[in-house]
């Protein structure tokens, strides 16, 4: 493969918020990199970290969790759990040695449309530098974190 | 099109791919995708087609399911908060249940993003593949019946919510209306006339009131704000704070004698925008609807320094009205839809100091020019400066105040320059000797009248100035310039900055969205932009709808209206109101979570994660167990089980992890076979 | 770069990129005009300047004095509601003037500007006096020999020193400006 | 008290040796310490923005670094050198690019520049970290009876723009009252005094003058304060020739806000340059200076 690298993001988009907002950005014609490909949940509390582990083992570059903003979640407060769940998840990769860039949590309201796509330029921007994340070799191969990351913990707030 | 027979297929899966004239097939090149689907697992038949949404398109679908015994559909092509009731209810008539179809976004993520035609069709392929994968987990589920109550809760009592209320009421359903002054009306009350027609504004409006503090059906709450919303279409409860007035309802008879009587006058920031004076308890206005006073507290000298009580004094009522003891009382209201009516704020102009505002005396906002023209004002109707006395010789007036800046509003506040002209109009009919002189940056008529009411200006002789005005100043150069107010502006027809000596300026403000306007779109769940106006559901098609069931909203909560527009808004969100109440029952996604209560280890932790409390826990049998008719479906309690024992109904895991593969078909590390 | 860049475009690519709206952005409202403390002495007003350059009237526009007669005083760039950086549109024509040297030799300000930059570059620190000879053929003769007579009156209440100061380290400095444009003594 | 590295600026050296002498025995008498910037060079008012913009921020970065290498924060004393050096220093923080661009530059010199350094105008010293009240308590000598303006100009103010009131500022106003003047309501305060102008277009710098001087006598001044040198020596030295122009009689003192201050802090006139002014501000100060013997 002589072509460039362009890395996969697997979004996981609120349906109320974001993934209008991504409607939004296409309907405004507003033109960023087609690098993400949208799963659409109710909210963004319903994205398992195991959603995340799975994206990344099956070959995503990265992984972006989109919701509504803090104190707009169109159930209370379903974000906020995202919120707590995502920087646990968070730590645990970077005990992996997986780069902060790949997994991201971002807001985006439904009107934000260029909001998000600016957030995806952005992060599209950062694995082009980072490169493939190659699952299999970094995680899988070094031994202390395949186990941990197979076994897909639970990360919840007791 | 291409046909396969897969005997080892688990499903047959029928897959259509949309061209959507050229939207999408200008850059996906859909017949590939459309080819390669074909071969997927799974997938019995799978097409390509101009219009999917088309009645031909539809039929494509009815037509495989029946021949070809198709037992999922998945359709790509766009957004499915544009097509997906569209497909859904097609499959349905082919026989399947709807929720075994899938739609696949290649437009608004797709198509219409980018301009590579490559990238594209491969992220297609992949949102495509993705589908595919997922469609064969669906389950068939059934619509959740829910029942509307008939009640409706209108928010607000300017002319949108007079609108909504008393087209509810009078279709025969009962509304509550709550206001949070003492009087409905809002600002239309303050106005003298209405353009383009010049109707007097309380002519044509307090009839309205009349009717609504009169009509059997409305339950009528001012001096009240809501404080709590819970539940959902169909079924929402209330909780309504009714403001103590210090004067009881039942036994008062309006006859104003207190308020006569009354030894003290505050000014009146309010309704009269600190033109006029008010009594400490008092009606904001003669024709105030309903006619029951209120106490200020702050204000009254009994609650301040315990001596007074001339009110309870004079009070002919018997047993006496005024009720120095009362207090605020909490209200359950249950209704089954909601209008948000809730207005707007006007600009502040001190915001602009180079317009001078509060610093030269005879710089007026249009609030306060409005109660000055308005004949039951503070000046009786007479055009004068702020000596009470002055009549202007020569007025400015400067639109587009805090709108079209990107200092402070970015959008046109719409309403103003057709405002303006009003001002302008009656200057000339009550100082026909006056110069005016209009400074705008682009008139903007659009509206029945409302070009003519301008031409009629321009023979008038108003002296249009197209420029925004720079600055207002008192800094005199030239002896013309002594005593007056100067605005400084470039006249860009002419290309010439002009110095515009005027005895009096108004200035026309934006509208703007209501303080405290985020707190009540969250209060509502609801959203509102960045401008703070709340957000229609479509902003073309559904223009009164929210993107929450059961709660409308009509007015200039929306966006900046003129009082026709407001109207027609309430009016329409009243409609959609009593189309629901008369149906009775309306479908719900059945999006709703159950635990398995054979393996739930009763751990609890989900208990604590419903955000609805839909969640209980049996402490014998140690399972906990989810209420349907309160869950709402947003799955956080699915995400959350450590045991993965409770289902999210069309959300389960194995339907998204069987999406995160289909939509990762090419990026797997280890090739899978086809 | 087949295509030739627009006057506007080349105007643009002179604004600093950070600053402000574009100029297409303008709605032509004319509050920098009305604004603008100058404008009675400019032939064009600002706004009409910036309409000029959107429609790329090249000639028209460098042939007015409105961007050598704006002060920079910001205080068009402060109040337009396009923020539209104004004053920097202003200092950009005047880039391109002096680049292309499109002014002609009896125009004070960008004469004055060189020599100022000369000065600097020369000395590390402006000079006045060295400065007012030089421009000062600009002026008339009357107005010559007021500037004289204001000079002399501030010479003798001790706020001109004789001699203008250097900078120390000048060698550095000169080579700083090399490092950014060739500017320097061999002109 | 809190210690600046000082930039005079090259017209403090000579044309404004008041601002300069009266801004240090000020500072002093309330405790700031100023620390003369080591070899500054012209951070080159609006002019080098005629030539080309990187080349005008590195000039004006030069003078940054070398505040950076003193560890101190910069103070300007003159409006036009505040403005260069306040946005050189934003610009440079918003923009990598151009960050790097410079230091690259800067690196002749030996010099770099983060851009983590504050920057502050003079006036500002006096009103944000000495503080109104502060300066109220060391006057000893209260300016009772005299009528100030308040005159900004352009660049203390502008372009500005982060929440500030740039079109009515009042700053000046306190520190004015705090000396015990009292500060005329003074609509042209921040409009231009025609700056650089009066070289390349002398009539209109010449009227826009006038249009300040007519305000200023309108509104019953005794005496014009500024912030910037450039704005004293066009609305003083130029008085001459505005009347000349106009055929007007203005004859309005124009002084540095630290002179007048000075004077209420008790320094001695002379320290302060008073009466160095083309327009004497001697007559309208008199009864304050009658104690001292001049």
């Amino acid at each position: 493969m002589s072509e460039k690298y362009e890395p996969v993001i697997v979004g996981f988009l609120c349906n109320w918020c974001s993934y209008r907002a991504a409607d939004l950005a296409g309907t405004a014609r507003i033109q960023y990199a087609p690098n993400l490909r949208a799963i659409r949940v109710m909210c963004s509390g319903r994205v398992d970290p195991q959603f995340v582990l799975k994206a990344l083992r099956d070959g995503a570059d990265g992984v972006m969790i989109a919701g509504c903003h803090p104190g707009e979640c169109h159930y209370v407060n379903g974000n906020i759990k995202t919120m707590r769940r995502f920087m646990l998840l968070q730590k645990m990769l970077t005990q992996l040695g997986i780069e902060e860039e790949r997994v991201q949590l971002v807001w985006a309201s439904a009107s934000e449309g260029i909001v998000l796509a600016e957030k995806i330029d952005q992060m599209t921007e950062a694995l082009r530098t980072l490169g493939p994340l190659n699952w299999k070799k970094r995680v899988l191969n070094s031994g202390n974190g395949y186990q941990a990351a197979e076994a897909i913990p639970v990360l919840e707030e007791a | 099109m291409s046909e396969k027979k897969h005997p080892d297929n688990k499903e047959r899966v029928g897959v259509y791919v949309c061209h959507c004239g050229t939207n999408i097939s200008k850059v996906v090149d859909v017949e590939e995708v459309a080819r390669w689907a074909g071969e997927q697992p799974n997938v019995e038949v799978s097409r390509d087609y101009k219009f999917m949404c088309s009645s031909l398109g539809q039929e494509l679908i009815e037509q495989d399911i029946k021949e070809k015994g198709l037992t999922r559909v998945v359709c790509a092509s766009c957004s499915p908060h544009m097509h997906e009731k569209t497909f859904r209810t097609a499959c349905e008539r082919g026989g399947l249940n709807p929720f075994l179809f899938e739609m696949t976004n290649i437009r608004e993520h797709d198509s219409w993003i980018t301009d590579d035609k490559e990238a594209a069709t491969i992220k297609a392929k992949s949102l495509v593949r993705g589908s595919i994968d997922r469609v064969v987990h669906h389950e068939p589920l059934d619509q959740i019946p829910v029942e509307i109550n008939p009640n409706t809760l209108v928010v607000g009592g300017g002319i949108a919510g007079i609108t909504s209320a008393l087209e509810l009421a009078d279709a025969g359903y009962h509304v509550y209306l709550v206001e949070r002054e003492p009087s409905i009306g809002g600002h239309m009350a303050q106005l003298d006339k209405t353009f383009p027609t010049l109707d007097c504004s309380a002519c044509i409006l307090t009839p309205k009131m009349v009717d609504v503090g009169q009509h059997d059906n409305i339950t009528l709450l001012t001096w009240s704000e809501v404080e709590q919303v819970d539940g959902f279409l169909g079924n929402f409860t209330i909780t309504v704070r009714k403001k103590a007035r210090y004067v009881n309802e039942e036994h008062c008879t309006g006859c104003g004698i207190c308020i006569e009587k009354c030894p003290f006058n505050v000014v009146d920031d309010i309704f009269e925008a600190g033109m006029g004076t008010r009594k400490v308890i008092y009606r904001p206005f003669p024709q105030a609807v309903p006619k029951y006073p209120v106490i200020d507290k702050e204000n009254c000298v009994y609650f301040q320094k315990g001596k007074c009580k001339a009110c309870e004094i004079f009070c002919p009522t018997e047993p006496n009205s005024i009720d120095f003891e009362q207090e605020d009382e909490i209200l359950q209201i249950e209704v089954g839809n909601i209008i948000l009516a809730t207005g707007y704020d006007l600009f502040d102009v001190k915001r602009i100091p180079q317009y001078g505002y509060g610093k030269l005396e005879n710089v007026f906002t249009s609030l306060e020019f409005e109660r000055m023209v308005n004949a039951a004002g503070p000046t009786d109707g007479k055009i004068v400066l702020r000596d009470q006395e002055t009549k202007p010789k020569s007025v400015a007036i400067v639109h587009c105040v805090g709108s079209r800046d990107e200092n402070y509003h970015k959008y046109c506040s719409k309403v103003c320059c057709m405002y303006s002209l009003k001002f302008a109009h009656l200057v000339h009919e009550r100082i026909p000797d006056a110069e005016i002189y209009d400074c705008y940056i682009d008139m903007r008529t659009p509206g029945k009248g409302y070009e003519e009411f301008y031409n009629r200006l321009l023979e008038e002789g108003t002296h249009f100035i197209r420029g925004k005005v720079a600055e207002i100043t008192d800094a005199a150069r030239i002896p013309e310039e002594e005593g007056k107010l100067i605005v400084q502006v470039e006249d860009t027809l002419i290309g010439r900055q002009r110095r515009v000596p005027v005895d009096m300026v108004i200035l026309s403000p934006a509208m703007e969205a209501r303080e405290g306007s985020k707190e009540v779109s969250q209060l509502f769940k609801m959203g509102c932009d960045f401008d703070g106006f709340f957000i229609e559901r479509h902003p073309k098609l559904d223009p009164v709808a929210t993107m929450t069931d059961g709660i409308l909203i009509a007015g200039a909560c929306q966006g900046p209206k003129d009082v026709p527009e407001s109207v027609s808004q309430g009016a329409a969100a009243a409609a959609r109101v009593a189309g629901l109440i008369s149906r009775g029952t309306v479908m719900m996604e059945p999006v709703r979570a159950s635990i398995d209560q054979d393996a739930c280890s009763g751990c609890r932790i989900c208990n604590n994660m419903c955000p609805y409390n839909a969640i209980i826990f049996h402490e014998e049998e140690n399972v906990s167990e989810v209420i349907t008719a309160l869950c709402q479906g947003c799955g956080t309690c699915v995400a959350a089980c450590p045991s993965s024992v409770i289902t999210g109904a069309h959300f389960t895991n194995d339907q998204l992890l069987s999406q995160i593969e289909g939509i990762l078909w090419d990026m797997r590390p280890e090739k899978v076979t086809a | 770069m087949a295509d030739k860049l627009t006057f506007s475009r080349e105007i643009s690519n002179l604004m600093y990129a950070g600053h402000g709206s574009p100029l297409n952005q303008c709605i032509q409202c004319g509050t920098c005009s009305g604004t603008c403390p100058a404008v009675e002495f400019m032939d064009q007003t600002p706004r009409r300047l910036i309409g000029m350059i959107n429609a790329d009237l090249k000639d028209a526009v460098l042939n007015t004095n409105t961007y050598w007669v704006c002060a920079s005083c910001y205080h068009c760039t402060v109040r337009c509601p396009a923020k539209i950086d104004i004053a920097g549109a202003m200092y950009a024509v005047k880039r391109y003037s002096i680049w292309f040297k499109t002014y002609s030799d009896d125009l004070v300000g960008p004469v004055f500007s060189e020599t100022f930059m000369k000065t600097i570059a020369r000395n590390g620190r402006s000079y006045e006096p060295i400065l007012a000879t030089s421009y000062i053929f600009g002026f008339g003769a009357k107005e010559f020999f007021k500037e004289v007579q204001g000079a002399t009156k501030m010479m003798l209440k001790g706020r001109i020193p004789v001699l203008p100061s250097r900078i120390k380290r000048l060698k550095n400095f000169q080579s700083m400006i090399q490092h950014i444009i060739p500017v320097g003594e061999e002109e | 008290m809190k210690k600046y590295a000082y930039f005079p600026g090259c017209s403090l050296e000579k044309m404004a040796i008041s601002y300069h002498d009266s801004a240090l025995e000020t500072t002093r008498a309330l405790g700031v310490e100023l620390e003369e910037l080591e070899d500054w060079n012209c951070c080159g008012a609006t002019t080098y923005f005629h030539l080309d913009e990187i080349l005008a921020n590195t000039l004006v970065a030069r003078n940054l670094a070398m505040a950076e290498k003193q560890g101190l924060d910069l103070v300007a004393p003159c409006s036009a050198c505040y403005k260069n050096a306040y946005f050189t220093n934003a610009y440079i923080q918003e923009d990598e690019d151009l960050a790097e661009h410079i230091n690259y530059a800067l690196e002749a010199d030996d010099l770099q520049l983060s851009g983590d350094l504050s920057v502050h105008h003079l006036i500002e010293i006096f009103v944000n970290d000495v503080g109104v009240e502060e300066v109220k308590n060391k006057v000893t000598r209260p300016l009772e009876g005299i009528k100030i303006v308040p005159y900004y100009g352009c660049q203390i103010v502008r372009p500005r723009k982060d929440g500030e009131n740039i079109e009515d500022p009042q700053f000046f106003e306190e520190l004015l009252t705090a000396m015990g003047a009292e500060a005329v309501d003074f609509a042209n305060k921040t409009r231009c005094c025609g700056g650089s102008l009066l070289i390349s277009n002398r009539r209109a710098a010449l009227d826009m003058i006038r249009i300040l001087l007519q305000n200023a006598e309108n509104s019953g001044a005794d005496v014009i304060a500024t912030a910037c040198p450039l704005c004293q020596v066009n609305l003083e030295c130029y008085q001459a020739q505005v009347n000349d122009e106009f055929g007007t009689n203005y004859a309005m003192p124009v002084m540095y806000f630290t002179q007048i201050l000075g004077l209420a802090l008790g320094i001695p006139r002379k320290k302060l340059r008073i009466g160095s002014e083309l327009v004497s501000a001697i007559p309208v100060l008199s009864k304050y200076l009658k104690k001292e013997v001049s």
